[in-house]
């Protein structure tokens, strides 16, 4: 029961990071976006498994973990990497 | 009808993926439609294997009724080998990239004319 | 005893919940980056270990449990960790905080 | 997503849409596939689509107008799919004639025949052994397809940039030292443990490959070319498939068929093992020495273009 309430309000923060991908004025609103969808996703995974009793689904919980931490830090490598052509002050030097 | 919302769902996102083939000229934004489209697939297939009150196909104690494991692997494989190719045409893109100096279709289009 | 196991556990569920949803609410509706950078970031790993606390009460013994305490594991180092980088990198990009008049010549 | 013209944007959200089917396929009973859709769909694609949109350019090309032919062919198209759609039997039937041949053998009798628990894997590595060699050789031509494409993109000076932007983010590369190991030790866990919970080969290879792209990305691509240097990947990506291809000649030699293995071991159900941990092991190198194979070619192609711009 409880659980079910904690998986309703997951979802619900997860159709809002939705929306905020979608507005997002600035990439990193966006960014920020898919890394709370991503610990929520993580978050609801397990509560599911929970729910409906297959503690197994864990393993795809824990992964999520770990390609959401990936994931962020291959946007923002990839996103400086790629402004230092548009900013043209970081990196300039090589 | 609430019976076919999830082959709903996946007509529309085929539909939508094979739009953006089809629309739009960036390469790049062709081939995440592309992605858009296997996907529907991939969620049709998995669609078809569920069986409600069913349980994931991992033996455990107390469960005799389980979604049919065959439509998973077949997506399980797909999604792997989905990538690969994905990534096969996302370096045809690199080397027209290279090669035209724009990954628009248009603008590939004007250099081919024939002379 | 087990009935206070699954008090605790029901506690900490239900906290985490709402930590998540008015983080989400942050997310959704405070004006610029940094105030929903903060909103995020703040909730969510304290939301985060509740909730996966909550499932430890609950869950008992076994190979479950252990697996939980590997995803509290990543999640309490990771979401700092990517929360640091989103903000450090947000300002090299040249994001300044709303208001922040005073301090806008630190950089 | 259709309509954002930044390209960016739209990978974020191709990331976003990755999470989101996995979270589907977990609903729907399908861990596996949520398994690997989760390293798929939400790590190694956006992945690569960054690495080649910081070549391509964030931004396309402005004034596009909707074109209406195909959206009315869409239209045509969505309005027959409804229609047929409604002729299938209910969505999660029992009796729905997809459940009714071979599935129904696969799950009253793998437990018996094949022995392990997970009948995704025993599916996937045995009654369907054949059919898995061939997407592994898919796998492996499409890595050598790559490196073929992109050939002939030679960095000239490798790193220095890349590098000095990447130093200045101590934290991320501490906690990035401290995890990769974990990412590693946990692909071999879901490597080893395939046949009893969710994972296997395929999965594995992802996240081992996705272990190796972290490293790659916090300490520069030299660093990580020395510490799995590109012919030893090569020869990798051969030597799963090989490892596959010999299990099947090795039950062929000893008096069964193709990919039969369980004339592998005295006992049936013993050989099955034996054949099923191989032919992972087989699936698991090729896929992660395939992902990360392709993930240098990309960043080495990429590397060398902004440097012919600048």
């Amino acid at each position: 029961m409880i659980l079910t309430a904690v998986a309703i309000a997951l979802i619900v923060v997860m159709a809002m990071a939705i929306a905020r991908a979608l507005l997002g004025p600035t990439i990193y609103d966006r960014i920020l976006a898919v890394n709370l969808f991503g610990t929520k996703t993580v978050l609801l995974i397990a509560v599911v498994s929970y729910i409906v009793g297959r503690p197994d689904f864990l393993d795809v919980a824990l992964i999520y973990a770990l390609i959401n931490f990936i994931s962020v830090i291959a946007v923002l490598r990839f996103f400086e990497y790629g402004s230092g052509k548009v900013h043209d002050e970081v990196g300039k030097d090589a | 009808m609430a019976d076919y919302y999830n082959y709903l769902i996946v007509v529309l996102l085929m539909v939508v993926g094979l739009y953006i083939v089809m629309a739009q000229g960036n390469l790049v934004k062709k081939l995440i439609g592309l992605n858009i489209f296997q996907t529907s697939v991939f969620i049709f297939y998995i669609s078809t294997a569920k069986v409600s009150g069913g349980t994931a196909p991992i033996v455990i104690e107390g469960a005799e009724l389980y979604s049919n494991p065959l439509p998973q692997v077949l997506i399980l494989t797909a999604i792997v080998v989905g990538i690969a190719t994905m990534s096969l045409a996302l370096a045809l893109v690199l080397r027209i990239k290279r090669a035209y100096g724009s990954v628009e279709e248009e603008v590939i289009l004007e250099q081919d004319k024939p002379c | 005893m087990p009935e206070l196991t699954t008090l605790l556990s029901s506690v900490c569920l239900l906290l985490g919940a709402f930590l998540i949803f008015s983080g989400g609410l942050g997310v959704l509706r405070f004006p610029d980056f940094f105030t929903r950078m903060h909103a995020a970031g703040v909730t969510e790993t304290m939301a985060a270990t509740l909730i996966v606390l909550g499932l430890m009460l609950h869950s008992g013994w076994g190979l479950p449990l252990f697996k939980l305490l590997f995803i509290l594991l990543f999640v309490m180092i990771t979401g700092p960790t990517a929360s640091h980088a989103l903000a450090k990198s947000a300002l090299h990009g040249g994001l300044r905080p709303q208001g922040d008049n005073a301090n806008n010549e630190r950089h | 997503m259709a309509r954002a013209r930044d390209l960016f944007a739209t990978v974020m959200l191709s990331g976003i849409y990755g999470l989101l089917s996995a979270s589907f396929f977990i609903l729907m009973d399908a861990a596996d596939v949520a398994f690997t859709e989760a390293a798929v769909g939400a790590g190694i694609f956006p992945l690569l689509m960054l690495t080649v949109l910081s070549s391509v350019g964030r931004y396309e090309a402005a004034g596009r107008r909707v074109r209406y032919f195909p959206l009315l062919l869409m239209a045509v198209l969505a309005g027959g799919l409804f229609a047929a759609v409604v002729q299938m039997p209910p969505f999660g039937a029992v009796d729905a004639p997809s459940h009714a041949h071979v599935a129904q053998r696969y799950i009253l009798d793998s437990p018996d025949e094949i022995g392990i628990p997970n009948m995704v894997t025993s599916v996937l590595a045995s009654y369907r052994g054949f059919d898995t060699l061939g997407e592994v050789v898919v796998i492996f031509t499409a890595a050598v397809g790559v490196v073929v494409i992109l050939l002939g993109c030679r960095p000239k000076t490798p790193q220095q940039s890349t590098q000095a932007l990447m130093a200045e983010h101590k934290v991320l590369r501490i906690v990035g030292k401290m995890l990769i190991p974990l990412i590693l030790l946990f692909g071999l866990y879901v490597q080893f443990h395939g046949e009893y919970g969710p994972g296997g080969g395929f999965q594995a290879g992802v996240i081992f490959a996705v272990g190796i792209i972290l490293y790659a990305m916090l300490f520069g691509l030299s660093n990580a070319q020395r510490v799995v240097p590109l012919g030893v990947l090569r020869w990798l990506v051969a030597l799963g498939v090989l490892i596959y291809g010999s299990v099947g000649l090795a039950s062929f030699l000893v008096g069964g068929e193709y990919l039969n293995y369980s004339v592998l071991a005295s006992d049936p159900v013993t050989g099955q093992h034996i054949g099923i941990i191989l032919i992972e092991l087989g699936v698991g190198i090729t896929v992660a020495s395939a992902m990360v194979l392709i993930f240098f070619a990309f960043t080495r192609a990429t590397r060398s273009r902004d440097e012919l711009e600048e």
